[in-house]
């Protein structure tokens, strides 16, 4: 139980430095906004036939808000070398990545929560699919966006310019998951009637969430080893 | 009183290449893989049927397939080895894993260039989006980024242990990519071994078969050339390395 | 208490260490001398598990350093060249967090109490980040012993201090050395190194070329056996 | 003629360590490869009228891999404060900007020679306009964008968060570069006949080009300020 | 030289400098002496124009800070606590670049040079973020005196540097005397401070508090005035 205590206090100080600078947050939430401004420019919200880019542009904004957050949670560490402060202390490497994990997690929920509502409401968007199954793939797919992002920030955080190199290493490993909750969003979104192919996405993304969660849990020691 | 960061003269370690065998193997290997080279292109161009539609173009099909098994083969075994250099720490797994990755590179290029010439004349078109290519194209940036973090600065045993966790990572794409063309129902791409939502493209020739079969099993002995070539001459690079340090503490003295 | 066997590290061919042994005991403070670039920044950190030794063995406490990491690190303070700080969290935070980290009992009065130590209550509350050099080396020390370490590892620990913090940096030393803790430190000064230190390590060219004890604050001894070492080679 | 001496000097050296480590370059060009890819998955390009994202998808390419060069070029300079270095020369402030812009410049323009022949390729896209004139646009966008970016990332540098930060204020600011390059780029790509508005917009986006220049010419002096 | 006139700087309200004056001959060698946060490196900041004083006026060979930063910059040679160098780059690369940034000519030769005094020949094509703390403190040395500058700016130059070293720095810092230099330094280091400096400062609370000259290295004299400033508050 060392492992969730550690990681607990890790997160609580990563969000506690954000409650208080609300540096990361705010900027992911412009960002946000910023990339729905961009594509009510690129497709015209009235038009009727651009209501079926907006799975896609939630998971864009997810994606590029996520990536942003995923990013400063190692590079924060590395002025005074903090990160070998957490390194030389007495925790499991796989604590250090489940505390970065819940806090940018409980992070890119919230940016979800304020976004994805504004989204709707710019392009004047009637929700008619189910909400439950809508927050359930908006979660998985956060989860395993999140999941594989924390990992690879770890990984990224070695290299000197560590915030160019995630997205190189993140976008290809996690289309997949990408591209099966885009596909999810769009059924459960537009077409409540093919609902089963819906879970079945689900499902394929709901897999490849735990599998790489429990590969990253284990691979973890070697990214954070010395 | 003056400073002294001079070194002292200290012995390298024997690095093992047993040179004779690792020269003969490579030369065993170098003449099995020019003549299946030769037999698969008898196979190809003078024993294989001809296809109806599309004639002369659709012998680029055994090198294209051939191609993807091999890109399938080489990241498998870049899987292997970083497994097994995470678990023992012998440089020479990690070497392996890099060439065998860079093969595997250059042989998704093959892929991605030999694919749209046919699609050239099978769809009319370079390039479509659909499963099977997409998941190609991001198997390729995979393995681009694998060669990135290679390219990092640092330790060789800490890039060594990085890629050597982002190639077990990454090879998840490897069953996606085989796979794609099942789990989408895709307009393009045919499904040759196996049953598949679509059944299009389902179906081949016995020659046809047998040419290919051939054409694989000839990649396959080049690329067991080529990853031979690549590790000996990894090896010989990191031995230079080693001089030169050797060479600049005696200098050093 | 510590028990290093042919320690050697290498980096891209690059020997650092080539082949240290050392047997420190139980209470013993030492200090590590030598010239720039010999290895004693690349010993104190495969110490404190941030780096990983070549080949050799090391065991602290009896345990050892590859298999009981998690345990060891639990005695270990250690102190390097950069801070180990949160920029914008202030001493308190910055020591609770640590504190918390290594488990200590009633952690808000320890972190009061060593900011008060460290000379630095007026600035208790705010953000290290605007700190002078001086004023964060203190923190870091009050870091490095937050949870009572019983190994100390310390990485030129005087450095940017003024007078004043260097008294009192000397005297966490000795008031520690009493409890029984043993303290490695990497310094530049010999007359700090004479000051607390009962043996003295110098390093050149990633091996101990002497090792020899002290008495009596024996500056001269010192510097004498430093000059030998040196001038052996230049 | 200091100012350009030294200017010079600063970009020969961002060159020299970008052709030593090529890190930036292949990042950028790979991480267009993934938006292309990306972008593919947004609008099935089998579709046909999704070759009117086209001109869209260039600068969307442009915009993102110009920021992630315009984040390296000033953060590069915060690791061991380099920057106090360059302030504390004897250098006008306008040289550390015109050093950088050129050298940024010069990266994006290498980005673009790779990436939008690749680009056209993949989305099969038959080229019928006017090569110069296009060719013109894309140096006149990629010139403002660079050049307020460069200013911009100057400016974010300040922060902490300097990568999060610069997204936030380039994106709004050079809206209208970039709405003009776009419209001019889809009539020059698509649409001949309307030449004349294009060249209206190329007129509009050169003014603005110059425009910008200068105030960022002028005001660099406040930024880096210290 | 230098000519401070009651200059003042803020932060936020908090009073770092507090009305300095301060008039420093061509030629001298200033050693500033100070506690921890008294504003020492505050105070070489502002001179290096890298700070905006809040009030006061500087003049630096007779040119006003404000106006004239350009050519006062080009007599500057500032070493701070960060070492401005270019990690990637090796030490030749780092000074040839900063030489030709000052436009030193010859200077490949004067880099080469450098570096050899520096005694890191062996490391010159080596990049420098491999370097130890010590390596790093020389090489960040010769960058600060690449284009051989009539006023020195030291914050605390010894940090880190062994004791060969130390000697390389103080026999530079006397050379450059010789030609006609003007010094400051920070320092924590009594017995450096004695060493080479020909009048000693001591900044408490960001005001200068003691200003005298001292003869044949008398560090008891030192010692001696530091303590008085300092017990007055303790
Ligand atoms: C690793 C990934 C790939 C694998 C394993 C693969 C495998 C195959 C196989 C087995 C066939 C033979 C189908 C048949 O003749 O019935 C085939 C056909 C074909 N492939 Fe691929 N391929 C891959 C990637 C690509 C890519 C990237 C392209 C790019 C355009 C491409 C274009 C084509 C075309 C045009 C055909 C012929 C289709 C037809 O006959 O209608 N393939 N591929
Ligand atoms: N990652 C690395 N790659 C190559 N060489 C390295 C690496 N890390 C350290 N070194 C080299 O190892 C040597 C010892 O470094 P270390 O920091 O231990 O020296 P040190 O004894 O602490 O010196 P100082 O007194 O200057 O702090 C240096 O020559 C340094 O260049
Ligand atoms: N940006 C800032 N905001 C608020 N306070 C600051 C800022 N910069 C410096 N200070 C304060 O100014 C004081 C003087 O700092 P300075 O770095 O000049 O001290 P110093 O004399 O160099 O000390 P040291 O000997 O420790 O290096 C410190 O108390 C510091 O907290
Ligand atoms: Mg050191
Ligand atoms: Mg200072």
């Amino acid at each position: 139980m060392n492992l969730f205590r550690t990681a607990l206090l890790l997160a609580k100080k990563d969000l506690y430095s954000e409650l208080k600078t609300k540096q990361i947050l705010v900027t992911q939430i412009i960002f946000a906004g910023l990339v729905i401004v961009v594509f009510s420019f690129a497709f015209d919200p009235a038009n009727n036939t651009t209501k079926a880019v907006i799975p896609g542009v939630i998971w864009v904004i997810i994606v590029f808000a996520g990536i942003l957050g995923l990013n400063r949670s190692f590079i924060s560490e590395q002025r005074n070398d903090t990160m070998q402060g957490l390194l030389a202390a007495p925790m499991e490497a796989a604590s250090i990545y489940f505390g970065k994990f819940l806090a940018n997690f409980s992070m890119i929920l919230v940016v979800e929560l304020v976004s994805i509502p504004f989204l709707f409401l710019l392009f004047d968007f009637k929700f008619f699919g189910s909400l439950p199954y809508f927050i359930l793939v908006i979660f998985l797919g956060s989860f395993g966006f999140i999941a594989i992002g924390t990992f690879l920030a770890a990984l990224a955080a070695n290299s000197k310019s560590s915030e160019m190199l995630l997205p190189l290493l993140l976008f290809p490993i996690t289309t997949p998951i990408l591209i099966g909750v885009v596909q999810a969003t769009k059924i459960i979104l537009t077409n409540m009637e093919k609902l089963p192919s819906a879970i079945a996405w689900i499902q394929l993304v709901s897999a490849y969430d735990v599998i790489f969660f429990v590969v990253c849990f284990l691979l973890i020691d070697y990214v954070l080893e010395v | 009183m003056s400073i002294n960061l001079e070194r002292e003269k200290a012995v390298l370690p024997g690095s093992g290449l047993t040179e004779t065998r690792g020269e003969n193997l490579s030369k065993v290997l170098f003449g099995a893989s020019a003549i299946s080279m030769l037999v698969s292109l008898y196979f190809i161009f003078i024993f294989a049927a001809e296809e109806s539609t599309m004639r002369a173009a659709q012998k680029i099909f055994y090198f294209h397939v051939s191609s993807a098994w091999l890109a399938f083969l080489t990241f498998f075994v870049t899987f292997v080895f970083s497994i097994l250099f995470l678990i023992k720490r012998k440089r020479i797994f990690d070497t392996y894993a890099y060439v065998s990755a860079e093969i595997g590179v250059v042989f998704t290029i093959i892929v991605l260039t030999t694919g749209p010439i046919w699609a050239r004349s099978a769809w009319n078109t370079w390039w479509v989006w659909e499963p099977r290519l997409i998941t190609t194209l991001i198997l390729f940036f995979i393995y681009v980024a694998y060669i990135m973090i290679r390219q990092m600065d640092g330790v060789w045993d800490k890039k060594a242990r990085l890629a050597a966790v982002f190639g077990i990572i990454g090879f998840a794409d490897v069953p996606i990519v085989f796979f794609a063309i099942r789990w989408w129902q895709t307009k393009f791409h045919p499904i040759v071994f196996g049953e598949g939502p679509s059944q299009k493209g389902g179906g081949i020739e016995d020659t046809m078969l047998v040419a290919l079969l051939v054409t694989i099993t000839a990649f396959t002995i080049l690329y067991s050339y080529l990853l031979h070539k690549g590790v000996s001459f990894e090896n010989m690079k990191i031995k230079v390395d080693q001089y030169k340090e050797k060479l600049r503490e005696t200098l050093d003295k | 208490m510590i028990d290093i066997k042919n320690l050697t590290k290498q980096a891209n061919n690059k020997k650092i260490l080539r082949g240290v042994d050392l047997q420190v005991k139980k209470g013993e403070t030492v200090a590590i001398l030598g010239p720039n670039g010999a290895g004693k920044s690349t010993l104190l950190k495969v110490l404190a598990t941030l780096i990983k030794p070549t080949s050799g063995i090391v065991r602290i406490n009896g345990l050892d350093l590859k298999k009981n990491h998690i345990e060891i690190k639990k005695i270990l303070g250690y102190l390097p060249h950069s801070s180990l700080l949160y920029d914008h969290y202030s001493p308190l935070e910055n020591l609770v967090f640590f504190g918390n980290v290594y488990g200590v009992r009633d952690v808000e009065q320890r972190a009061m109490k060593l900011v008060k130590d460290v000379g630095l209550s007026f600035f208790l509350n705010e953000p290290v980040k605007n700190f002078s050099r001086g004023m964060i080396q203190r923190i870091a020390i009050a870091r490095a012993i937050v949870h009572d370490p019983e190994v100390l590892l310390l990485d030129e620990p005087h450095t940017g201090l003024d007078q004043g913090a260097i008294s009192i940096l000397n005297n966490v030393i000795l008031s520690m050395k009493e409890k029984g803790s043993t303290t490695l430190m990497v310094t530049h000064d010999f007359k700090q190194a004479a000051e607390i230190c009962d043996r003295i390590i110098i390093v050149k060219n990633g091996k101990i070329v002497d090792d020899f004890k002290i008495k009596n604050r024996n500056l001269e001894l010192v510097s004498e056996k430093y000059e030998m070492q040196m001038e052996g080679v230049s």
